[in-house]
């Protein structure tokens, strides 16, 4: 049975130095609050895992939470690059951050083996691509039937996953619709999950396209109202797509970056000051 | 290159026009997605749109943001999970033509959206493969837009993130229209836009460009193009 | 694009002698009406696929339309056995039935391979059970990243796939809600579909638990108002229990049998006597 | 046995004593489903109950006549595709507790629901495995309800359709209730029901018994349990 609790307590009794940690939600519901969260309480040494590590990813890899990221497509969606991302793996700054880099389709088997419990899943993709010669989580497999070579990719199992949805009711049951991406697998992949949800209802009305998380599954309900911007919580406000853009500009710059963030999220000041190492080529 | 029209609307235009009617479209956001709306609201208003975040028949008003956009959800015949959307509609062999763009393409086909420069010590780190090398090899048919120059037509791609499957492959850019030899699978140029010149094509070209024997010319965008094609991208920028 | 066609017409069309079958519908929408439509056609040498043969494909062995059954539980669901069935395994009558054995995760995953194009799919499960010792259909395969020994299952890819829904629109988009089973994967994993369907309507509104079939995923659409009885349609009529009791009298004995399909499906009584062999034992 | 209940009655009553509460089971229809929803109207209110036809959370006001009764999908906290129980939630090792029913049952707790007689030439066909081997394998307990004779209490089943995992096993007969030996994983008598004996017990035992050495008597139906299952039958029986 989850919990209701509060978004700082939470992060502090999932989320634990060197986790290998998943924020889900493909292009809507990105747990934003959350994320910050992580941010404030200092997590280090993470594992970050995520298809597609939006504006989010960048602001926990520029404050030097991770130290590995395993994705599928690291970009602005629609304006261009993670400024914060590429530092990490252009110069290493502010920490060396190893990659594990697969497809979209292979993220997605990836979290479903995961779900089922399956320690891997095989799909039709990747031949030919590098991505086979740079990587120890891709393989060659044959069918036993047909003698079809086909590959296969390992389960992940984050130690948490952290998702975010529309609502949750008093006993922890979760409804989110709209565009439901990955949010069920990670939930049910993870050994831990936290959901933040807009709000918490006496009752989950069904809806069209809506899916439930029942209570037994999930670790954590959090209320964070507004938790997904700057993306979107279908029926309770749009994409902000402005911040998106700014973003762009906001992160280019590393200094420029680190005093957003402080004044942002509102942190202390002196403890993001990291001493920073010469890791330029 | 007319004075009447841009490059990138060109492009566009000339991209749309490869989809035929009643086609199904696995759709990426930008010049891909314009392309696929501008087909669907002319010539082909039955195209079926699928993103890759799940959206199945989106049938949008206005051009999406993000590839994930609320609108593309509410219009759709059915929104379907991520897993599902790789799985059964795109490796279940349902998408007819897939839309790609890349930083570099090299004479065979393969796409580069990964690095410039060494995997392991990128001097620009680029996305990645994202929905691409799935999206290249289950596709019927790929049409890859790009603008051609001599960093991104190269003989060999920095990175292979994606590359042609069984499928036809045809390759847009600025200049032309190629496609793949039917038999060396050499990208050859068979169509070239207003404007422009066989030594330009080839110039802009990092390797040797075959060129067809029966070169075509593309036709300019006709009004009713350009002018959907216009309304789409200001509608897009009145909201972002 | 489906067409919208009559239930008689589609059934000539899609399906001949010698098919592989599928008419799925797990314990809801079961495609009744079809399935009589296959017997009133007198299709032949049928490979029927079906989780769990039910009354419908007790009539359809009985009739003598089917060569193989490929399954997973074979019964009549609260009651007891399906006696036209086990008289086909058991006595060869009227004609032998070869039968292939899955469990239902074996048979789920099948299905599910069929649709996402793959020759195969990966479960745990058959460990230790006799079937793996009676099946060509399973196979022992190894995850390439941890050395574990799980079974793999083949895609089954019907030539044709039957199912029953709720509604379709005049542009042949299906939707069905309550349980939705394996109707997806079926329509999707099969060369041709139909699909039966209570009513045509002209706009498919949205509902909780809903999914949509496309039309451009169907091969035909047929109404069949009350199509699925005697098993049910969720928010059209109940499942008639009555009838699943009445059934264990009914198709007891080979003659009362004959009697009641010739008498309730309408056939022409000569076609049906089939010369009856001596295969007891 | 008593007069005042029948012996079906006390195996279900002693089925649904196995389950504490907030247990997710995964339950089959007939006795099983009887006892889990006699669990949930007693003492184990939060029994999550959690059908193969993909309800989850059902929570039936009369017992269902099928596994995929309507009212299954209407009383559910989700209902997903079949795929999906089998895969996320079965195999995903999120069920507790697996409810079976079988034939024929081994000494070391195979199950049989597959042929009396020779698989391939059957004297009897039953019904076959369903979604019996993946529950046996999957469920982090099993329990099987059985009526214990000479032709059920077998040494050798004629097919081993199931076969226990790693999870715990506990076997409920009409005459009392068995559990494998932790050592030796042989099924023993840990529970006699009132008025029998344990020759009884041996004698309808396929095989030489054993017993423990602590073996406890089951309490008889309370008025309170022997009521609900009774109203719960008499439901069933006026709807069918």
């Amino acid at each position: 049975m989850a919990e209701l609790v509060s978004l700082d307590e939470a992060v502090r009794d999932l989320v634990h130095d060197g986790d290998s940690v998943a924020l889900e939600g493909f292009t809507h519901l990105i747990p934003f609050a959350a994320g910050h969260e992580v941010v404030r309480q200092e997590k280090r040494e993470l594992t970050l895992i995520r298809m597609t590590p939006d504006l989010i990813y960048d602001q926990l890899i520029g404050m030097g939470c991770a130290r590995k990221l395993i994705f599928s497509w690291g970009g602005n969606p629609g304006v261009g690059s993670l400024h914060r991302f590429r530092d990490a793996v252009e110069n290493d700054w502010p920490v060396p951050l190893e990659i594990e880099e697969h497809s979209h389709a292979g993220m997605a088997n990836r979290y479903a083996a995961g779900a089922a419990g399956l320690p891997f899943a095989v799909l039709r993709g990747y031949k030919g691509t590098e991505l086979m010669e740079h990587s120890e989580t891709l393989a060659p497999i044959t069918c036993p039937f047909t003698g079809e070579e086909l590959t296969a990719v390992p389960a992940i199992r984050p130690d948490v996953g952290i998702v975010h949805a529309q609502r949750a009711d008093r006993h922890g049951n979760v409804q989110l619709w709209g565009i439901v991406g990955v949010q069920k697998e990670i939930v049910l992949a993870s050994a831990r999950s936290l959901v933040t949800v807009e709000e918490v209802v006496d009752e989950l009305e069904p809806r069209p396209g809506a899916i439930v998380l029942p209570t037994w599954v999930v670790t954590a309900v959090a209320e964070a109202p507004h938790g997904a911007h700057p993306s979107y919580a279908h029926d309770y406000y749009d994409r902000d797509n402005r911040f998106y853009q700014r973003w762009d500009e906001v992160s280019r710059d590393r200094e420029g970056f680190r005093d957003w963030m402080v004044e942002h999220l509102g942190l202390a000041a002196g403890s993001w000051q990291l001493a920073e190492q010469d890791h330029g080529r | 290159m007319g004075a009447d029209f841009s490059a990138d609307e060109l492009m566009t235009v000339a991209a749309a026009r490869e989809l035929t009617d009643r086609t199904v479209c696995f759709v990426g956001i930008g010049l891909p997605s314009t392309a696929a709306n501008l087909a669907r609201l002319t010539h082909a208003p039955r195209t079926v749109l699928v993103y890759e975040s799940g959206t199945i028949g989106s049938k949008p008003a206005t051009l999406p943001l993000s590839i994930g956009d609320g609108e593309l959800a509410e219009t759709a015949d059915a929104v379907v999970p991520v897993p599902e959307i790789f799985n059964y509609w795109l490796q279940g062999g349902r998408i007819d033509v897939g839309f790609l763009g890349a930083a570099q393409v090299d004479r065979f086909g393969a796409l580069n959206t990964t690095v410039i420069g060494d995997y392991e010590r990128p001097k620009v780190r680029l996305p990645g493969g994202g929905g691409a090398p799935e999206i290249a090899a289950m596709a019927k048919e790929v049409i890859v837009i790009i603008r051609q120059s001599p960093r991104t037509f190269v003989e060999r791609v920095d990175f292979r993130s994606s590359v042609p499957g069984s499928g036809a492959m045809v390759v847009i850019t600025d200049l032309g229209v190629l496609r793949p030899d039917p038999e060396s699978r050499e990208l050859t140029l068979r169509r070239i836009h207003p404007g422009v010149s066989v030594e330009q094509a080839q110039e802009e070209t990092g390797w040797d460009l075959r060129v067809a024997d029966d070169l075509e010319k593309t036709d300019s965008p006709s009004e009713e193009e350009l002018g959907v094609l216009r309304e789409l991208n200001q509608a897009l920028e009145a909201r972002a």
